[in-house]
C-alpha cells in the first residue's frame, strides 16, 4: 500500500496537479478578452504590467487596506498560507523523497520549524472553521464545499503531524503515514478542480485587476491606484 | 404694446392678485395670454415630479396635465370668459428656467407673476439650489417682468401715475424706454426718480447734508440729460430725487404719489452663494415685497 | 384574473429588446412601471438564449472570480449598503453576487422568472457598481464589474427596472438620456449665450467649430433642467480664453444604457460622440461635471466602440482636469479673498476617482477655493459611493433602499463638520440633495462651476462697460 | 578488608572488559546507525539490527559493504567497515552523501526484496 501511494499514485497526483494548474492558467489567459473585459491588455501592456506588479506587491505583502482593516484575520490568513505552502515544500522528509525519486532537491528547513508551521496551519484552519460556524457574515456565504475544501487543505497537516510524531492513535504509524500521503495527494489533485485553484488563479486575478486599474481606471494618471 | 403676455401662475391664492392684473391687461390690450404653470422638478429619472407648491410627488402624465389645466380653467373661469386668446401651458422642470425658456421661444412682451415661492417652506428648501423663481426670472428675462403682490383695483391699471426708479445703469436705460412707452401710450404721469444711496451699506464715507444736496442737484441734471432729452414731445413728467436707503425711498415716494406702477431695473448679478446679499435681497426684491402697486422689473433691452 | 386577461390585449411592456421607437417609449412612460412590473412577474426566461449568452460572454475572468471567492466576508464592510443596513449579511457583496450571477452560471441559465427578478432587484437595488469592494478583496474580485455584467444579462432577458428600460430607449431614440433633441440643445446654447452676453462681453457658445482646442460635451439634464450649467461652463471657458466648441450632434456624454446594461445602446451612444470628435477634430474633449458620463464615454466607451487601444478618438479629460489646468496655468485666476471660509468637504465620485484616477486633481482644486477643506473619511479611491450611483437615483422601485443607503454618506459628511459639500458629479449632487431632503442635516452642496464663477477674476476686456 | 575490595574492583573491571570485548567481537550488537557525522539530526538514528541482516536474513556482506575497483566490489572484512569514512555528509569523489547512501542502500534493497521497512518512521522511530 505504501509503495503504491508513494509511488504511482504520487506520480499521478503530481501530474494531475501540474497539468491541471497549467491548464487553468492557460484557460484563464485565453479567456481574457479585451472587448468583453474592456481592458486593453495587449495594446497597453506596459501600463498593465506596472499595474499588475503593483497589485501583486501590495497584496503579497501585507501592505493593503484590508490588512489594516482586519489585522487579525489577515495575519492569520497570511501565516496560514505561508506555512501551508512552505512547510510541505521545505520539509526535509519530502525533499529527501523527491530527491530519491527524481534526483532533484532544494533547501530544507529544520523539522522543528516545519512542526510549528504545521501547528500554525492547523490552528488557523480551526480558526477559519470556527469563524465559519460563528460569524453570521461568513455563515451566510458558507457552502458545504467550503468545509470540504478547508478539510482537504488541513487534512495533510493533521495527518502529517500525527505521522511525523508517530502517534499511535488507534491505527499505528504506518497507517497514518499512508493516510497522510493520500491526503496530500487528494489536495494536489483537488487544486485544479476546486476553489483551491486559487493557488494559481488568485495570482491571475490579482494580475488581471492590477492591469485593469493600471490600463483603464486611471492607473496611468497621477500616482495610480492606492491599494 | 403687449402682444404676448405670459402669466406665470402657481395656481394658488398667492397668484390671485397677479392673475387679476394679468387678465385685465390682456383684455385691455387684446393680447395673447399664455397661462403658464410649472409642475416642478422630477424627483428622479423619469419618475414623478415634486410639486413645489405642495411638495407632493406626482407623475406628469397626460391625465395629470389635463387635470391641472382643468383646475386652472376653473380657478379663472369668470375671468377667462372675457378673454379673447389664451392658452394654458404646463411644463415640468425648474420654474424659472421653464418660464424663461418659454418666454424666449414665444417672444413674450410681458411676464406677469406673483411673488411665487419666496415665502413658502417647500420653496425655501429648494432655494439654495434653484433660487427664487421671481428673482431669477426678473434678472434674466429679456422682457419686462411685472410682479404683483397685492390686490390692484381695476382703475389703477390705467397707470395714471408711473414711477420710474433709475440707478443710471445700462439696465435702467431699458427700464426707462419701457416706462416712457407705457406712459406715452396710457397718457400717464411719469416720475423720473432717483434715490441717492446714503445707507451705511453703500460703503462710502458719511456725507454732509450740503454735499448730499449738491449730489441731488447733480442727479437731477443727469436725469434731464440722460432721459428727458429722449422724450420727444412728451411733457407729462416730473424729476424727483431723494436721499436714503433706495428701496425705502422708492416705496415712500410711490405711496406719496399714489403710484400705479413702479418700473425699475434689476441687474444685480449676486448669486445665492453670497449669503448676506441673498438674505437681504436686492433693491428690487425689497421693493416688490413692500410695494402696494405692481412693480415692473426690466433688465435689458429686448432682443431685436 | 381580469387584470391578466386585460393585459394580454395590451402591447407588451416587458421585452428582451431595447426600446427603439417613440411609441414604445411613450407606452412605457405612461405606464409608470405599474403594469410593467406586473407583467414582468409572468415574463418567461428564454433559457436557451440565456445559456448561450453565458457561454459566449461569461469568460474566465468572471468565472474565476465566482469560483475562487473564499467566502471570507472581508468585502462585507466595504459596501455602503451593508453598513447602511445595520450589517445585514444579505448585503455582503459576495453574497449578493454569488446568490445571483454565481447561481446563474452554476445552473447554466436554467432559472425561472422569480430568480431573474431577484437578480434584477439585486443588480440595481443593492449595488451601484461603485467597485469599492473590488479594492478590498485579497483575490482582487471586483463584484461591481460582475454586477455590471449581470445587468447586461438581465437586460438581454428583459428584467430591467422600468426607468432603466426607458433610459436606454431614450438613448436609442434621442441619442440622449432624456427627450432632448439636437435642436433643443443648440437652442439652449443660443439662449444661454444670449442671456449672458451682456454680462460677459464677447461670450458665445460656438457650435460645431472645427479644430477647436476643446470640444465640450455635457449631460442632457443640463439642457433640460439646468441650462445655467451650460452658461457657467461657457463663461468660464470664455474667461479662460479657450478656443472651444460644442458639437450639435454628439454632445451627450452620459449613458443610461450603461446603467441599464444595454451594451448595443452603449456602443451606439458613444459612437455618436466619437463621430463628433472625428468630424470636428478638436485637440481634446472635456466632459462636464458628471461622473458616469466620464466613465461611459472616456473609460468604457472605446471598448464598446471596438477601439483596441481603449482610448477615445480625441484625448478626453474630465471637467475637473480642465479646471485644475486652467488654475495652474493662470487661465482662470481666482480672487483669494473670496475663498470659501466655512468648512468645506468634497465628494469623491466613484466613476472618475476610483475608476478614473483623478483624486489628486480635485484636491488641488480645493486648495484654490477653500480655506478650511475637510476630508471625508475614508476618501479618495476609498470613498464610499454617494448612494445614488449606478443609476439608482433614478429608479423608483428601489427608492426606499436608496434612501437607506444614503445614511453612510450622511454620516461621512456629518463627521467632517462641514456644512458645504462640493460635488463635481451630477448623480452625487442629486444624492446629496436627496439626502438633505430625507435626513435634513442642514448642508449645502454645489458643483464647481458656480463656486468658480463666484471667485474668478473677470478680465477687463470681458467686463461690461457701464456708461457712467 | 582493603585487599578484598581491590580484588573485587579488579574482578569487576575484568568482567566488564571481557563483556565489552565479547560484544565487540561478536559484532551482532549493532542496532542503529549512530554515526558522528550527523551532528544535527532531524530524526533519531535509523535502526539497523546488523545481526538480523547477516545472521537471520543471511545477506552477504558485499550486498552492503563495498569498495569498487574497476567495477568490481573488492571489499573484504579487512577493509574499512565504517560507512561514513567514505560516504561523508556532503557528496565528494562522486560518492553519494551519507544519508542518500544509507537510504539508497537500505530502501533499495527493501524495495527490491519486498522485505523490510520503507517508511521513514519505521527506521527512524521516535522514542516513546
Amino acid at each position: 500500500m505504501y509503495e503504491f501511494v508513494s509511488g504511482p499514485l504520487a506520480l499521478i497526483s503530481f501530474a494531475v496537479f501540474f497539468v491541471g494548474i497549467i491548464a487553468r492558467i492557460v484557460w484563464y489567459v485565453k479567456g481574457l478578452d479585451w472587448r468583453l473585459d474592456r481592458v486593453a491588455y495587449t495594446e497597453k501592456l506596459g501600463d498593465g504590467i506596472k499595474g499588475a506588479v503593483k497589485s501583486l506587491f501590495y497584496w503579497l505583502l501585507p501592505l493593503n487596506r484590508t490588512t489594516a482593516k482586519h489585522p487579525i484575520f489577515m495575519a492569520v490568513t497570511y501565516l496560514f498560507h505561508i506555512c501551508l505552502v512552505a512547510a510541505p515544500i521545505f520539509l526535509l522528509a519530502h525533499v529527501v523523497l523527491i530527491e530519491e525519486s527524481w534526483n532533484i532537491s532544494w533547501i530544507t528547513i529544520p523539522d522543528k520549524l516545519t512542526d510549528y508551521m504545521t501547528l500554525v496551519v492547523i490552528a488557523a484552519g480551526i480558526f477559519f472553521l470556527i469563524r465559519r460556524l460563528v460569524d453570521p457574515n461568513v455563515r451566510i456565504l458558507t457552502t458545504a464545499s467550503d468545509y470540504i475544501v478547508l478539510a482537504i487543505a488541513i487534512a495533510p497537516f493533521i495527518t502529517g503531524y500525527i505521522a511525523y510524531h508517530q502517534l499511535e492513535l488507534g491505527a499505528g504509524y504506518k497507517t497514518w503515514l499512508i493516510i497522510h500521503i493520500l491526503c496530500g495527494e487528494i489536495m494536489l489533485i483537488a487544486i485544479p478542480f476546486t476553489k483551491l485553484s486559487h493557488f494559481v488563479l488568485s495570482f491571475c486575478s490579482r494580475i488581471q485587476i492590477g492591469m485593469d486599474y493600471g490600463i483603464k481606471r486611471g492607473g496611468a494618471k497621477g500616482r495610480g491606484i492606492a491599494w | 404694446m403687449f402682444k404676448n403676455i405670459l402669466f406665470a401662475t402657481t395656481s394658488s391664492a398667492l397668484c390671485n392678485d397677479a392673475s387679476d392684473v394679468a387678465f385685465e391687461i390682456a383684455r385691455k390690450h387684446n393680447s395673447n395670454l399664455y397661462i403658464f404653470y410649472v409642475f416642478g422638478f422630477p424627483s428622479r429619472g423619469f419618475g414623478p415630479v415634486t410639486d413645489f407648491k405642495t411638495g407632493e410627488a406626482k407623475y406628469c402624465d397626460q391625465a395629470h396635465v389635463d387635470k391641472v389645466k382643468e383646475e386652472i380653467k376653473k380657478t379663472y373661469a369668470d375671468k377667462l370668459t372675457k378673454l379673447g386668446d389664451y392658452v394654458i401651458e404646463t411644463r415640468a422642470g425648474v420654474p424659472h428656467t421653464e418660464i424663461l425658456r418659454f418666454a424666449r421661444k414665444k417672444d413674450i412682451d410681458l411676464i406677469i407673476m406673483g411673488p411665487h415661492t419666496r415665502d413658502e417652506k417647500e420653496g425655501l428648501k429648494y432655494k439654495s439650489t434653484l433660487g427664487s423663481t421671481m428673482q431669477d426670472v426678473a434678472q434674466k428675462a429679456r422682457c419686462p417682468v411685472m410682479i404683483v403682490t397685492r390686490p390692484v383695483p381695476k382703475e389703477k391699471l390705467e397707470f395714471s401715475n408711473i414711477v420710474f426708479g433709475t440707478d443710471f445703469s445700462k439696465a435702467s436705460d431699458a427700464a426707462f424706454l419701457f416706462a416712457y412707452n407705457v406712459a406715452k401710450t396710457s397718457g400717464s404721469n411719469l416720475y423720473l426718480f432717483h434715490a441717492l444711496d446714503v445707507s451705511p451699506r453703500a460703503g462710502s464715507a458719511i456725507r454732509s447734508q450740503n454735499e448730499i444736496e449738491k449730489n441731488l442737484g447733480e442727479v437731477k441734471e443727469k436725469i434731464k440729460d440722460v432721459y428727458v432729452n429722449r422724450m420727444e414731445d412728451f411733457d407729462n413728467y416730473q424729476i424727483e430725487t431723494l436721499e436714503g436707503i433706495p428701496y425705502m425711498e422708492i416705496i415712500k415716494f410711490a405711496r406719496g404719489k399714489d403710484a400705479d406702477l413702479i418700473i425699475m431695473a434689476h441687474h444685480s448679478k449676486e448669486t445665492d452663494q453670497d449669503q448676506e446679499k441673498a438674505l437681504l435681497g436686492s433693491t428690487l426684491e425689497q421693493v416688490v415685497i413692500r410695494s402696494s402697486c405692481p412693480v415692473v422689473s426690466i433688465n435689458r433691452h429686448k432682443k431685436e | 384574473m381580469a387584470q391578466e386577461a386585460k393585459n394580454q390585449d395590451l402591447p407588451p411592456l416587458v421585452t428582451r429588446k431595447p426600446v427603439k421607437t417613440k411609441e414604445e417609449l411613450d407606452l412605457l412612460l405612461a405606464d409608470k412601471g405599474i403594469r410593467y412590473y406586473e407583467d414582468m412577474k409572468t415574463f418567461p426566461v428564454d433559457k436557451e438564449a440565456l445559456k448561450k449568452n453565458l457561454a459566449t460572454t461569461c469568460k474566465s475572468r468572471i468565472r474565476t472570480w465566482l469560483e475562487i471567492c473564499a467566502h471570507c466576508s472581508l468585502c462585507a464592510d466595504t459596501c455602503f449598503f451593508y453598513l447602511a443596513n445595520d450589517n445585514d449579511p444579505k448585503q455582503i457583496p459576495s453574497y449578493k453576487i454569488q446568490s445571483t450571477l454565481g447561481e446563474l452560471v452554476k445552473r447554466k441559465g436554467d432559472v425561472d422568472t422569480d430568480f431573474m427578478i431577484n437578480c434584477m432587484d439585486t443588480a440595481w437595488g443593492k449595488c451601484t457598481c461603485c467597485n469599492r469592494c473590488g479594492m478590498y478583496c485579497p483575490h482582487g474580485i471586483d463584484m461591481g464589474v460582475m454586477f455590471g455584467y449581470l445587468r447586461g444579462v438581465c437586460f438581454s432577458q428583459g428584467f430591467v427596472p422600468h426607468e432603466m428600460k426607458i433610459g436606454s430607449g431614450m438613448h436609442w431614440i434621442y441619442n440622449a438620456q432624456m427627450d432632448v433633441t439636437v435642436t433643443d440643445f443648440v437652442e439652449t446654447c443660443e439662449w444661454m449665450a444670449e442671456e449672458n452676453e451682456d454680462y460677459y462681453l464677447g461670450l458665445t457658445i460656438p457650435v460645431d467649430k472645427p479644430n477647436a482646442d476643446i470640444m465640450y460635451t455635457i449631460n442632457a439634464r443640463e439642457v433640460k433642467h439646468y441650462p445655467q450649467d451650460i452658461a457657467e461652463a461657457a463663461i468660464l471657458f470664455h474667461i479662460a480664453g479657450e478656443n472651444w466648441t460644442v458639437p450639435s450632434k454628439g454632445w451627450e456624454e452620459t449613458s443610461l444604457s450603461m446603467f441599464a446594461g444595454d451594451w448595443a445602446g452603449c456602443k451606439n451612444q458613444v459612437e455618436w460622440v466619437y463621430e463628433a470628435m472625428n468630424r470636428l477634430k478638436p485637440n481634446r474633449m472635456v466632459v462636464t461635471e458628471c461622473g458616469h458620463a466620464h466613465r461611459a464615454t472616456i473609460i468604457e466607451g472605446p471598448y464598446w466602440a471596438g477601439i483596441k487601444t481603449g482610448q477615445t478618438p480625441s484625448p478626453s479629460i474630465h471637467y475637473v482636469e480642465w479646471v485644475l489646468e486652467a488654475l495652474e496655468t493662470g487661465k482662470l485666476k481666482l480672487d483669494p479673498a473670496k475663498k470659501i471660509k466655512e468648512p468645506v468637504t468634497l465628494q469623491d465620485p466613484c466613476n472618475y476617482i476610483r475608476n478614473g484616477g483623478l483624486c489628486d486633481v480635485t484636491r488641488k482644486i480645493m486648495s484654490y477655493i477653500a480655506e478650511d477643506f475637510r476630508e471625508m473619511s475614508p476618501n479618495r479611491e476609498h470613498n464610499f459611493c454617494c448612494g445614488g450611483g449606478g443609476g439608482l437615483n433614478g429608479i423608483g422601485r428601489y427608492r426606499e433602499q436608496r434612501n437607506i443607503g444614503l445614511k453612510v454618506k450622511r454620516d461621512q459628511i456629518l463627521a467632517t463638520g462641514a456644512k458645504f459639500v462640493v460635488s463635481a458629479c451630477h448623480n452625487c449632487w442629486d444624492a446629496i440633495r436627496d439626502l438633505e431632503e430625507v435626513y435634513e442635516i442642514g448642508i449645502k452642496w454645489s458643483f464647481l462651476k458656480p463656486i468658480l464663477l463666484d471667485m474668478v477674476i473677470i478680465p477687463d476686456h470681458i467686463k461690461p462697460k457701464e456708461e457712467e | 578488608m582493603k585487599k578484598n575490595k581491590t580484588v573485587l574492583y579488579i574482578a569487576i573491571v575484568g568482567l566488564a572488559a571481557l563483556f565489552i570485548l565479547g560484544v565487540a567481537y561478536a559484532q551482532d550488537d549493532i542496532i542503529s546507525l549512530e554515526h558522528d557525522i550527523f551532528v544535527e539530526r532531524e530524526r533519531p538514528a535509523a535502526l539497523f539490527p546488523h545481526a538480523l541482516h547477516t545472521d537471520k536474513a543471511e545477506i552477504d556482506c558485499l550486498e552492503c559493504h563495498h569498495i569498487y575497483k574497476d567495477g568490481e566490489n573488492v571489499w573484504d572484512d579487512s577493509e574499512e567497515t565504517v560507512c561514513t569514512t567514505c560516504h561523508t555528509l556532503e557528496t565528494h569523489d562522486k560518492k553519494l552523501p551519507a544519508m542518500r547512501a544509507f537510504h539508497a542502500n537500505c530502501k533499495g534493497c527493501h524495495t527490491k526484496e519486498g522485505k523490510g521497512p520503507l517508511t521513514c518512521g519505521e527506521c527512524h522511530p521516535r522514542e516513546k
